[in-house]
């Protein structure tokens, strides 16, 4: 391979990189903003609308005041744990945002970061990880209320971990493959799998409001039980990554959501059901995307405000006697249907 | 479709999940459940005997073979399984507890031990073998609320799990050695001339070993006094019987399967080493027991030690005699358990006093003793007594060509002579010292009943009569 | 020296070092997060052996599933050791050495001759997804059946018990 | 069309088929099961007589067999052997065995245990049977086992009584000893010759060429069963402590047949023993130095039982003595003799012991043979059968081991002559202080009365049996049909009857005159009466053995002398078992961590043997 | 320095082996000994990786991977024993378990 070829390669990376984190860093404060001014609506008050146009300003003063304010660590804390806890919460988001399908391609250029072969298992491998920095935010703060809440999260991600995993049998049974960029081609070519997989649609939906700990599911917050949960202990810019972490971790379940069932990029007709030949199309499949995310995102915040939380057995119930059962019996739906279509 | 092959197997599968969800959906009548169950593996067993499987083949892609003796030890140990499950039945504190959840795992370690005993495949032995392993972790852990229980869960499991790891490990280096999991193809490989015979030594090495811990051999024979004791009367009987039968099974495949090391062939002496050191561990460990659950689990360990003498000593003579002695020790092992698990209902401890005067409160529970501990000490005409002579005669054929044999013979039987003195303690405990005076009469439930005659009439049959039994297992090796 | 020995040697150092880190960490805490930390480079080394499923399958299993469970436990329990764990602890600071001496005089010669069992480079195996599930859904469909009995013994029993005991 | 052959079986499987019918079915009813039980046994007898003649008269009785065990390499075959040997056994086992058990109708009456009573003793008669009738070494072992079950269940009949349960024991553990390395002899044997047959065995041992040392092995090994079972030195210390059974159990295993099984085997399998003249040697010398140490003991005993049972191991000395010597039809010949007459007194002592209600001290009875006629006449046809008195039955059978003797071993008949002499004066000490004088203790004598018809009636054919069963040598003509008496010349034998008739006369000097108690003979013997009254201690020497040095010593040293103590000190394999019992129960000291260490330690070492 | 190759693997693989020995000895803790058990298995599947890649054969992977299923579930009966035990000692040292002894 020739220097030049390598160089730019490298540039391209650090291209995708750097538009990565921007657009993590530009989107997530306004999901924030859009939540605030959702909610303002539902709850018929006018939301933030002074600070710059529209309000529009808004989250970036609350973000520089966070950064602004006294980083206090408690005395009582175990303070490696305590200070490595709001990161492991960022990160996983952070890095799951790389291997989405943000469009087909921008001339030579893919809109995917790290086209990993079986992409599904990264994003879960790294997925599975935000509970660490639940966890060890609760226990590290050594006190009552963000104990109890870690406790919960813990047991929350890791029941309705088996029932993604599950829903996603079925979908892999289905496209053959665990690549997502391969997923969203086959929606492109045979329709969205939400119409084809809509039991699967529903469970992923549900297990993913329990992921990342939004309402009706947030009881590792409970403001109303705990507090706050696991970050009562936490301040300024430690606090700051944990709200940052929240809202990313929204934004790639909705994302995942749209990739896996809403047909990612592509819409059900020409030309935005192929690959981009052309800029506009690879701009456009970028919009379609963003819009697509969007939607699922105003669903995730409509849901917070109307829906009220549930008992935590409640939450333990439906997860392993409804949704479980519900998933396996997918499954093998799935596999008859396969099946009797020949095998596909 | 090859599951036709699986039949037995599914059939125990299924019944497991019927009692588990009759468990779950009728919690009152989890008694009537576990006879229920019991009589269906018995049943199932009892089709076996008459239904024509298909022999000889291997089946799916060649990592599961049915062959006579395959059948033979299914048959054997679902039956075990069942006999299990009515002492279960009569357990009173598993009663308490409540739940069919026990008898549904032993019906699922029973499947494993059943597809262990096809297994011609690495890969496959190892996942059957965990399946029977991590179900015992359940089953001697299964009484949550008595901490001697939990303990021996707590050690059967770490010690099994270190197995496991050996036995993953050494399976990896007969992969790296040979190329293959599988048994036929290992068996090439072993025949070619490339094979490194010291790598594939060392694996296999770990692999014996890693059985080992099934079958109570030393090294790795430390957990069965503790677990023994602690866990559950039917779940010790289960892992007496079952385990080891499934144990040696598996071992057997993989000697009919010629995969030992061919410097071992020659030279047992590794085999006939671990032969001695744990018969006699088992026997010198046991003299000054007073419990009589851990006295088993020493007693399981010298009957390894037998057992293993006919491995090292091999020959037809030596793997008919351990077929045969497997098959008069589940007898005589489970007929000691049996009179525990109805004796020592109320405390599930078994110390040699709760026997005192037995055959006063119960000639039945005192006579099966009796037949057991003489079965189990070797005294004509029981199986017992058979069964030893049988090993001891492999070992002496053996002795003509590799006179080191003759020194393991007198080691065997100086092992039995000191064993003999703890069995015999048992039996004067329970026929000669006097009933406490609040004993009151043993009321045997009929489920113990059943497997007591099952059990004597075994031992009695065998010992009186083994050629069937020896031109089965016989028939089996060809 | 190439970089892939770079990266095996960084991977590996790492690797044991946590490893090491494990054992003498005073906090179980620590400890499980060392484990985790050290199975990311177990990955990592699964990579460079091109064992891309398995690596992936280590992570999610290992440092998702099995690690958070625990770290779910010890917080549960929220138990702390009583005192460090080398005080009176003669058995152990006796033993660990013994036993890692006894490995090595087992294991060191076997290692110098199992190193020649590699085969040619062209023949090296990829554990591609295709090429590792494909023998497990075909030839070892039977082990997958069993590994399911497993997990639903290990169900029973961690319900089992994991639930209270009935107050009489 | 039963045939000779099939017989054989019936008469093996009669009292099983009984004993099991009365454990079975017919435990409350002990009319029944006394009927079934005598039934069988006196069916055996009469069949046995049919068979007896049937082989007398030459013609072969083949009893049908079965390939019992089909190893390949080995064939075990479920056969019978009905020769000369075996056919006179069966003869006294039945014959006596009917006597005793109509006599136990008498004894045993009102017994709780009167039908379980019955069932063991045709258990019992079931597997002595089977010992007679065993074709191949693994078959005579089994019954061989059967029977000490049998006698373990029968000794301990009445296990309510400690002691009884404790004799029962110990018998059974002292003939394990034996018992395995009989055992061991058989499979040495079978190894090496591939065959357990007797009659292949005995044309194949010769001509396989073995070592002297592996034939000394061989012989030394099985003679180590006939050690146990007829209570030969060192272990004989089981057979007066199994006095404890009931006498009719003392007369029928401890005098008549079982003890007398090791001298039958050791006929069955004489190629074996000649084969190795040391071991032949061995026999002579532990059956003499038994006869002369038992004759002995029995000197100072009090206890009319143990008086019989010294004399009993006494007279088993004889016979060991007599194949020691390679006499083996002479030593039939007194085991048959002995049977007779040992039967009749112990059975003539039970008779004595039921009249005086279970008291069993000589010195407490006395002037019985007015009340007791019937009983004190037998008794007296008795001592004199076994004192060796012309014409009766033992006279016969004792010259012919002594002229044996004479032949072949000079020292060995001094000691035999010196015990014929000892017999002589204990049976007489017995019988003049137990039936003659005055009673001694009227409370227990005074009231004595004869027993009844179903016990002497027995008494009565015993005694007939023990005066004429020596006359003409026929039984080891038959045994032996070219047996011809050593000729001695009639001074000899005149001898040879003198030196019981001096211990009889010692005996009536010194109890003549209704001695009250034995300060006499004390006197006279001095400390070796002390000796002789506590069995030269060899139970105390065992029991000090394991338990005084041991648990003594053992709780003064812990630590490195407990090694020292019980590992070596002693030297006992006991203790070497029990220190290391104690090692082992130190490693499972239930520390988890301690049992991984052990375990990794333990695959690393399997693993560097194995990586080599 | 000789280019890494199949041996090296294998000498990582034993050494994580024998650091999972060390810690299932070294330590009271039943939690810690568990950790060690997993350190152990995760030995043998990095063996056995290594001897697929380099002897070109996939069972070594595909016995890895039942390894890892199996160690999940072992894991999840180990934990719920400890947690059963702590309730009733309040402890998870392993060395106070000794009323099976002897």
């Amino acid at each position: 391979m020739h220097l030049d070829a390598v160089i730019w390669e490298w540039i391209f990376v650090g291209i995708r990189i750097l538009a990565i984190f921007v657009i993590t860093f530009a989107i997530v404060p306004y999901t924030v903003m859009a939540e605030r001014w959702v909610c303002a609506w539902i709850q018929d008050r006018i939301g933030p609308n002074r600070t710059g146009w529209f309000g529009l300003m808004q989250p970036w003063a609350d973000a520089l005041k966070l950064f602004l304010k006294e980083d206090i660590i408690p005395n009582h804390v175990h303070k490696v744990y305590f200070v490595l806890a709001p990161t492991l919460v960022f990160l996983p988001a952070l890095l799951t945002m790389a291997l989405m399908p943000w469009g087909s391609n921008l001339g030579p250029m893919s809109c995917v970061l790290a086209d990993i072969g079986p992409g599904m298992l990264v994003v879960f491998a790294v997925g599975a990880f935000s509970v660490y920095g639940i966890v060890l935010a609760g226990w590290s703060s050594n006190s009552k209320f963000p104990f109890l809440g870690g406790v919960r999260s813990a047991a929350q991600l890791i029941s309705y971990e088996v029932c993604i995993g599950l829903s996603l049998v079925a979908i892999f049974m289905q496209t053959q493959t665990l690549n997502l960029t391969q997923t969203v081609l086959y929606q492109a070519a045979n329709g969205w799998l939400v119409w084809q997989q809509p039991l699967a649609a529903f469970l992923f939906l549900i297990c993913m409001f329990a992921e990342t700990n939004r309402a009706p599911f947030d009881f590792p917050e409970a403001e109303q039980e705990l507090v706050s949960g696991y970050n009562i202990e936490y301040s300024s810019l430690k606090f700051g990554l944990f709200f940052l972490g929240e809202y990313a971790n929204m934004m790639v379940a909705s994302m995942l959501l749209v990739t896996l069932f809403f047909g990612g990029w592509s819409l059900p007709f020409a030309p935005f059901n192929a690959p981009a030949l052309v800029w506009w199309v690879g701009a456009a499949h970028v919009a379609i995307f963003v819009a697509k995310t969007a939607c699922i995102l105003f669903l995730f915040i409509w849901v917070r405000w109307t829906v009220p939380r549930l008992r935590y057995d409640q939450l333990m119930g439906l997860g392993w006697k409804v949704l479980f059962p519900l998933a396996l019996l997918n499954i093998l739906i799935t596999a008859i249907v396969l099946g009797l279509r020949g095998g596909a | 479709m090859e599951f036709y092959a699986l039949q037995m197997e599914i059939a125990t599968v299924v019944l497991a999940v019927i009692g588990l969800l009759a468990g779950a959906f009728w919690p009152k009548h989890v008694s009537l459940i576990r006879r229920g169950l019991a009589e269906g593996a018995l049943l199932v067993v009892l089709a076996s005997l008459f239904l024509a499987f298909p022999q000889h083949h291997a089946f799916f892609g060649d990592t599961f073979v049915l062959d006579r003796f395959a059948i033979f030890f299914k048959q054997i140990l679902l039956g075990t399984a069942a006999l299990v499950l009515l002492l279960a039945d009569a357990h009173g504190p598993l009663r308490r507890q409540g739940g069919a959840e026990f008898s549904a795992l032993v019906l699922l370690a029973a499947a494993g031990m059943m597809l262990l005993a096809s297994a011609n495949d690495f890969i496959f032995l190892f996942v059957a073998l965990e399946l029977v392993t991590i179900t015992f972790y359940v089953l001697n852990s299964f009484l949550r609320g008595e901490a001697r229980a939990l303990e021996a869960g707590l050690k059967y499991l770490v010690l099994g799990a270190l197995s496991a790891g050996f036995m993953a490990y050494g399976l990896a280096y007969i992969f790296g050695a040979t190329g293959s999991l599988n048994f036929d193809a290992i068996h090439h490989a072993l025949h070619g001339d490339k094979l490194p015979q010291g790598v594939y030594a060392f694996g296999f090495g770990m692999v014996l070993l890693g059985l080992g811990f099934k079958m109570a051999m030393v090294p790795m024979q430390i957990w069965a006094p503790d677990v023994y004791q602690g866990a559950p009367t039917p779940a010790a009987a289960f892992l007496a019987s079952g385990s080891k039968i499934a144990g040696f099974a598996v071992l057997l495949r993989l000697i009919f399967a010629d995969l030992l090391p061919t410097a071992w062939e020659a030279q047992p002496v590794l085999l006939m080493a671990l032969a001695a050191i744990t018969l006699l561990y088992g026997a010198v460990g046991g003299l000054a027991q007073t419990d009589l659950k851990r006295l088993l689990g020493y007693s399981s360990i010298t009957n390894a030690g037998f057992l293993l003498l006919g491995i090292a000593a091999g020959g037809d003579v030596g793997h008919a005699a351990v077929i045969y002695y497997l098959v008069q020790y589940l007898f005589a092992v489970l007929a000691v358990f049996a009179v525990l698990t109805v004796v020592a209902n109320a405390s599930d401890t078994a110390d040699r006093a709760t026997l005192a005067g037995l055959h006063r409160r119960s000639p039945l529970l005192a006579l099966a003793l009796l037949l057991a501990m003489l079965s189990l000490a070797g005294i004509p005409p029981l199986g017992g007594a058979l069964g030893k002579f049988f090993l001891l005669l492999a070992v002496l054929l053996r002795a003509r060509v590799d006179p080191a044999f003759y020194a393991l013979a007198g080691v065997a039987v100086a092992g039995a002579v000191i064993a003999l003195c703890y069995y015999l303690r048992v039996l004067r405990g329970a026929w000669a010292d006097p009933a406490p005076d609040a004993a009151t009469r043993i009321v045997v439930p009929w489920t113990v009943r059943v497997v007591l005659f099952i059990c004597m009439a075994g031992m009695l049959v065998l010992g009186v009569w083994p050629q069937p039994l020896l031109n089965w297992a016989l028939h089996c090796l060809h | 020296m190439t970089a892939y020995d770079a990266i095996f040697w960084f991977f590996s150092l790492a690797l044991l070092l946590c490893g090491v880190l494990v054992l003498i960490s005073p906090n179980a805490v620590a400890s499980g997060l060392y484990l985790v930390l050290s199975f990311f480079f177990l990955a990592g080394l699964y990579v460079l052996l091109q064992a891309f499923f398995l690596a992936m399958i280590q992570v999610l299993v290992y440092a998702g599933a099995i690690m958070v469970l625990f770290l779910f436990v010890i917080m549960l329990l929220d138990y702390r050791e009583s005192r460090h764990w080398w005080h009176g602890n003669l058995l152990g600071l006796a033993g660990a050495p013994l036993a890692v001496a006894a490995l090595a005089a087992a294991l060191l010669p076997v290692l110098k001759r199992s190193g020649a069992l590699a085969a040619a480079p062209e023949q090296w195996f990829e554990g591609t997804l295709e090429n590792v599930m494909t023998p497990v859904f075909t030839r070892y469909l039977l082990p997958v059946e069993i590994t399911a009995l497993i997990l639903l013994a290990a169900t029973i029993g961690v319900v089992v018990l994991g639930r209270k005991e009935k107050q009489p | 069309m039963l045939t000779n052959g099939h017989l054989v079986w019936l008469i093996l499987f009669a009292p099983l088929l009984a004993a099991g019918a009365i454990m079975l079915f017919t435990r409350r009813l002990p009319r029944v099961s006394a009927a079934l039980s005598i039934g069988a046994v006196v069916l055996g007898f009469a069949l046995s007589l049919k068979l007896f003649v049937a082989v007398l008269q030459g013609q072969p009785v083949v009893a049908p067999s079965v390939v019992w065990l089909d190893l390949g390499v080995l064939q075990l075959t479920w056969a019978a052997t009905v020769d000369r040997l075996s056919a006179l056994m069966l003869l006294v086992v039945t014959g006596v065995g009917a006597t005793i058990h109509v006599y136990s109708l008498g004894y045993m009456r009102g017994d709780a245990g009167f039908a379980r009573f019955f069932g063991c003793l045709s258990l019992f008669m079931f597997s002595m049977l089977g010992i007679v009738l065993a074709a191949n070494f693994i078959q005579m072992f089994i019954f061989w086992e059967l029977v000490g079950v049998s006698s373990y269940l029968l000794i301990g009949f009445w296990f309510e009584r400690p002691s009884a349960a404790e004799a029962g024991k110990k018998a059974f553990n002292v003939n394990r000893i034996g018992d395995f390395g009989f055992l061991l002899g058989i499979l040495l044997v079978g190894s090496v010759a591939g065959t357990f047959n007797f009659a292949e065995l005995a044309a194949k041992w010769p001509t396989l060429g073995l070592s002297a040392g592996t034939l000394a092995l061989a012989a030394g090994l099985i003679f180590c069963g006939a050690v146990g079972k007829s209570a030969q030195f060192p272990l004989h210390v089981w057979l007066p402590d199994a006095m404890e059974g009931p006498t009719p159990v003392s007369a029928l295993i401890h005098a008549a047949t079982m003890v007398a099984a090791g001298v039958y085997m050791l006929c069955r399998v004489e190629w074996l023993l000649v084969a190795s003249p040391e071991i032949m040697n061995l026999i002579a010398w532990t059956g003499g130095l038994t006869a002369l140490m038992a004759a002995s003991i029995a000197v100072t005993q009090r206890d009319i039982k143990r008086i019989l049972a010294y004399s009993t191991l006494s007279q088993l000395g004889y016979m060991v003595m007599a194949v020691g010597l390679g006499a083996t039809t002479e030593a039939m010949f007194h085991l048959t003799t002995h049977a007779f007459f040992k039967a009749l007194l112990f059975l003539g002592a039970g008779s004595v012991i039921i009249a005086l209600h279970h008291e069993q001290d000589i010195f407490k009875m006395g002037g019985l043979a007015r009340k007791m006629p019937v009983t004190f006449a037998t008794f007296l046809i008795g001592t004199l059968a076994l004192g060796g008195v012309w014409p009766l039955s033992g006279f016969y059978s004792k010259d012919a081991i002594l002229l044996a003797e004479m032949d072949k071993n000079l020292p060995l008949l001094v000691l035999a002559l010196v015990t014929a002499g000892l017999t002589g004066f204990y049976m007489a000490r017995a019988l003049i202080v137990a039936f003659l004088g005055q009673a001694r203790d009227e409370k227990v004598a005074g009231h004595a009365h004869e027993s009844p018809l179903v016990v002497t009636l027995p008494l009565v054919l015993l005694a007939v049996l023990a005066v004429v069963a020596g006359w003409h040598d026929e039984i080891p003509h038959f045994l032996k049909p070219e047996f011809h008496e050593h000729d001695h010349g009639s001074l000899v034998l005149l001898g040879f009857l003198a030196i019981p008739l001096t211990g009889f006369a010692v005996a009536a000097l010194l109890y003549g005159r209704g001695a009250k108690d034995d300060a006499v003979l004390r006197r006279l013997l001095g400390p070796l009466y002390t000796l002789l009254e506590n069995k030269f201690y060899v139970d105390e020497f065992y029991l000090f053995l394991v338990d005084r040095v041991q648990g003594g010593l053992a709780a003064v040293c812990e630590g490195v002398d407990f090694i020292v103590v019980r590992g070596l000190g002693v030297g006992g394999v006991s203790g070497l078992a029990q220190f290391a019992g104690w090692c082992v129960r130190q490693l499972q000291g239930g520390y988890l961590r301690f049992y991984l260490l052990f375990t990794i330690l333990g695959i690393a070492a399997v693993l560097i043997w194995v990586g080599r | 320095m000789m280019h890494v190759g199949l041996i090296h693997y294998l000498a990582v693989s034993g050494a994580l082996f024998a650091l999972g020995l060390a810690c299932i000895v070294l330590r009271r803790n039943a939690l810690l000994v568990f950790m060690g058990l997993e350190m152990n298995l995760n030995a043998a599947n990095l063996a056995l990786v290594a001897f697929s890649r380099y002897g070109g054969h996939a069972e070594g992977q595909v016995l890895a991977t039942f390894i890892i299923a199996i160690a999940a579930a072992e894991v999840a009966i180990g934990l719920a024993i400890i947690v059963a035990l702590f309730r009733q000692r309040s402890s998870m040292v392993t060395d106070l378990l000794r009323s099976l002894k002897g």
